[in-house]
């Protein structure tokens, strides 16, 4: 291991990372879409799009709507079934060096556990729970606004895994400390957020919402502010690693992230923007360290000082 | 076919009618391996807003030179932002992106309507040995400049205009069952307005004559990721525009 | 009146408004600040900045930062008092036509009830009850984010004072209709969202956060779909007047909250950019009636569809 | 004296040192009523990204030709975004803000830091019949363009810098007691960094000499409106830097 990898390799939850800086589920693909723009090896991790037992096909009418320093998607978890993703997906990502995580969503604590069996010994680094989409109707974002039920969730998924389990939490909730608490409480290895927050947006001429789900998930640098305090709150409030994730363009972005307590960060709008991104932010973290004479990302964490 | 993201230098820019501009950038890496029908994702500012990129066709390329050519509408921010770029100018550009039309084809008819004439443009001079037939519909006499700009590259126009300022009074498709019928055309190839593919659509599957159509869709990465370009087929597969299109045989559209 | 006036004079519990776009409070100061660049009358109500019943100096350390399409700011609070607001400010504006609203903030309900009693018979047009505050440590958000509280100050101040009582809800909650609903059983006669999201930003290079009190509220265009969401989300289910609010800045903007259900609009952090702006939003909404041939802006209130 | 918000064009715009641009544009409304220590208030672009406006002091003002200059460095988005900016290209200003100096002196002293020294400049042409003598420090010798913007206004410069690689080695505190031994100012004005006007400040009490600061805060409105920019004052009342200062006693300020 040279010194270079030595700077930014992490280890969350027992995945082992060659940077800090992972891609959002739902904005890299399964990453191969990317492997023409950027070598997959030198992202730190990949959180494939969310994944579910059945094949799924989304919302209808348009998907995507931007919005200022942002956008919405009500994409609605689109994917080809979890026994497709490790069928043909997973094979073709075996063959790089990236760890990857794989988003799951159910309507059932139940499904959860089920997605998670389904996925033991096929290759996948770890799995993250998505407690939190608000683009599906049943499930999705009610598990992550009730303590109990995102807790139910966790145990059944726990029960069936050996791997890994990241809960991703919504932020359209009052208190997401008390969410963070009760997933770790649940067995939770590492906690992620944000997803997205609710958002709509109204056509003015032809009177009807500008999304064909209605609602829409709003993410991109306009949510950026939010997301670093629900990090820095969480972070403080919990002892897992937390990896911090909404609205990172740069490594500025990401370091904001890391100081307020984020073990690692996941970048996602912003992949649509720059595809070389999740690399170049880890450039920039290194870059960061080396101008202050620093010898591991680590001793950034949670490194705020809010005296 | 490697897909690239790299630096476009604007060499040329100029308004031709009402609110099209065109503009021609170098981009060599991704001038290299363009082909008919595919589009470039480009990012216009630094700044945060607007945030996403812009799809666009290419309406030429010329690998030599290394340039790209864009035919665009100023329709809303992006766009008006784009009409500022100089010659100089940098943008970055994501390429080529899309899959292109199937060239295969000894008599080709070509139907577009507004914006959707620029990509067929491009297409138009890739059949130079077989020379494209033309058919182009607009609203006005405003929209005159295609014709223009088709004329170096092949003689057979037909044109409609929804006012009849200029060629026969209707749409598109009005004209479609006459030519069709009056020559042999082994393929049509149509991009445009959503009413106007179905159109031809369901006019070339009566006359038995294969067609591609090429689609657009609000893309947020053009690169077949985030999922908010796709459409169900005939086939019962899940389609990217972005990937799988922009073009599509007719037959496997859920219109 | 002629038929300028009628297309977009509204009433909104009682409070006649020339225009449906008012000012939100804390982003116009007393109104007189911007006497200078905007008839005063053009306006349809100017809602002051929160006003607590002793002077409060609010937060110290930098208190406002550009984020993304927004801004965030941690004022805290800051004001002369009620008793200063009455004796110096008000009679300057009673030169002019245009509703004042005042925004009160207290640290118990009790409290409210004391600052609705202080400004009955001054001759101000409404009260509107800041309950959604973040920036201050006691009460403040506290009451904006249990139905409880946040009923209870309403019900103690509707027993002090005749004014129409408009409640201003903070978005940073799980449900926003729970808290309208209640704020509206308590006696609400309006209900006006959203107040500003909680967020962070650091510095990376003091390691410090950028707003002298650690957090601070998130406002402007980055906000907007938020806001828009949770106007469409209370409109629907309550039945008083929503006045709504977050990231105008254009008359598309406007409407589209209108569309979404408000009965009339403020537009906050966009007076700090252009300081004609709640002029001008009024003027495109009128124009944007007139194209369409409608006559007047209650024709528009909530016709979103969704269907 | 009444503020006004109004399209501003740009007439000249240069580097002038290293980060430093000279900007002058016509905005006669304002001009025409701007006093020394006044400040604009700018919006650099339509996007939504940069927001808020940038305040700036006016480093000189002709009322005739109806023109303000300012003097800026380039610290963060705003101000590059800003340096984009050609003769001819409009910039939305708010002005003129805040109170400005007392110019009621005999024999004043300028004493200025950094970009602090751009208001004073314009404040030293008021002075013109009684020329004022100018304390200036900066980092190094690449703050040189001072000296030669003030050439034409005023012949008393003391020049310290940090490194001693233009004029004295030190901070401008360091000098400002010998001068004031050495001559009978009757008024000292201050801007720079707030370390420097604490100084300053803490000098000419001792001296008993009246001192006027110009101070910055991070500034919402301008106008005194969002409260972003209060500071405490000895006499116990809140003040605005907006619109009670930037100006005030030194007296006043809490440092
Ligand atoms: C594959 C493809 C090729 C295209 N080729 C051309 C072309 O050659 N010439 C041309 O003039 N236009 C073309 N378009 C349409 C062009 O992308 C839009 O006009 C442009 O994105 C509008 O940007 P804006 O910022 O001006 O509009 P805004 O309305 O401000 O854009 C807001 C958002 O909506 C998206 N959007 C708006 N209109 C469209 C649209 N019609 N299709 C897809 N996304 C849209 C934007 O990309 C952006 O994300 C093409 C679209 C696609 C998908
Ligand atoms: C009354 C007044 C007069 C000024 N006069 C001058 C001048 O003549 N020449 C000059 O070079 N600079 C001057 N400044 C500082 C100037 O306003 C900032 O350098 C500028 O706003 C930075 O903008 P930015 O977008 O480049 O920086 P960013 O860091 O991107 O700005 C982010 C935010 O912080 C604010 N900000 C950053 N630095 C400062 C600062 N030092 N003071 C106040 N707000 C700041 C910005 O206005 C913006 O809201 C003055 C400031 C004030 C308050
Ligand atoms: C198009 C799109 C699709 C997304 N799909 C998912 C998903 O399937 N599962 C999930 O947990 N999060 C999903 N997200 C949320 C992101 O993973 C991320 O949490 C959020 O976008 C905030 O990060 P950002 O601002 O960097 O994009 C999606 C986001 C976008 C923009
Ligand atoms: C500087 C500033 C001060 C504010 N002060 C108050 C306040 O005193 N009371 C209050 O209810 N809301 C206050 N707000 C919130 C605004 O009234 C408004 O609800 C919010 O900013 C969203 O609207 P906008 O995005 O248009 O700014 C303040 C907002 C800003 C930016
Ligand atoms: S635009 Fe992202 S999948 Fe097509
Ligand atoms: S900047 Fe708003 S009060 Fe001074």
């Amino acid at each position: 291991m040279n010194t270079t990898e030595s700077k930014l390799t992490v280890n969350i939850a027992g995945i082992k990372m060659k940077t800090p800086v992972m891609t959002a589920s739902g904005t890299f693909g399964f990453g191969l879409e990317y492997s023409d723009f950027v070598d997959l090896n030198q992202i730190g991790a990949i959180v494939v799009k969310g994944t579910t037992l059945a094949p799924k096909i989304g919302n209808s009418g348009r998907r995507i709507a931007e919005t200022p320093a942002g956008m919405m998607n009500c994409i609605g978890l689109e994917n080809p079934g979890v026994d497709e993703f490790i069928a043909k997906t997973m094979p073709k990502l075996a063959a790089y060096q990236v760890p990857v995580i794989v988003n799951i969503s159910g309507n059932t604590a139940e499904e959860y556990g089920e997605l998670a069996a389904r996925l033991e010994e096929t290759g996948v680094a770890g799995l993250e729970l998505n407690i939190s989409c608000p683009n599906v109707k049943q499930g999705g974002i009610a598990f992550g606004t009730c303590p109990e039920s995102a807790g139910e969730v966790v145990r059944q998924v726990k029960k069936k895994t050996s791997l890994p389990v990241i809960v991703k939490l919504s932020p359209n909730v009052t208190d997401i400390v008390l969410m963070a608490k009760a997933v770790e409480a649940a067995g939770a290895d590492a906690i992620s957020l944000i997803n997205t927050l609710l958002g709509m947006a109204i056509d003015i001429n032809t009177w009807r919402p500008v999304l064909g789900n209605t609602v829409g998930g709003l993410s991109g640098p306009a949510v950026k502010p939010v997301a670093v305090r629900m990090v820095w709150q969480v972070a403080r409030a919990v002892n897992v690693p937390v990896i911090g994730m909404g609205g990172i363009m740069t490594a500025e972005d990401a370091l904001e992230f890391i100081l307020a307590g984020a073990s690692t960060v996941a970048v996602g709008t912003a992949n649509f923007v720059n595809p070389r991104v999740a690399v170049e932010v880890a450039e920039g973290i290194e870059n960061y360290l080396t101008e202050r004479g620093l010898q591991h990302v680590g001793e950034l964490i949670g490194k705020v000082n809010c005296g | 076919m490697t897909k690239t993201c790299a630096a476009a230098r604007v060499i040329e820019h100029s308004l031709i009618a009402g609110d099209v501009w065109k503009m021609v950038v170098v981009v060599p890496e991704i001038a290299a391996t363009t082909r008919p029908g595919q589009f470039v994702h480009i990012r216009l500012t630094d700044t945060l807003d607007p945030l996403l990129r812009r799809p666009f066709s290419i309406a030429d390329c010329n690998a030599a030179q290394g340039t790209l050519t864009l035919i665009y509408r100023v329709v809303g921010r992006g766009t008006a932002l784009m009409t500022k770029l100089k010659p100089g100018d940098t943008l970055s550009c994501m390429g080529p992106l899309g899959n292109g039309f199937d060239l295969a084809a000894r008599r080709p008819l070509l139907v577009g309507g507004g914006m959707g004439l620029a990509p067929l443009l491009f297409l138009a001079r890739a059949f130079c040995s077989c020379p494209a037939t033309v058919l182009m519909g607009g609203r006005n006499d405003r929209e005159l400049f295609w014709p223009e700009l088709y004329a170096g590259v092949c003689q057979n126009f037909h044109i409609t205009s929804d006012d009849g300022s200029i060629g026969h009074r209707g749409f598109t498709v009005d004209l479609l069952p006459e030519l069709l019928e009056r020559d042999k055309f082994d393929i049509v190839y149509a991009c445009g307005p959503h009413a106007m593919l179905k159109g031809v659509a369901a006019i070339t599957a009566e006359y038995d004559v294969p067609c591609q159509v090429s689609l657009e869709d609000y893309m947020a990465c053009g690169v077949g990721a985030c999922l908010s370009c796709t459409c169900a087929s005939t086939s019962g597969k899940r389609h990217k525009v972005c990937t799988d299109g922009p073009v599509f045989p007719a037959g496997e559209v859920v219109w």
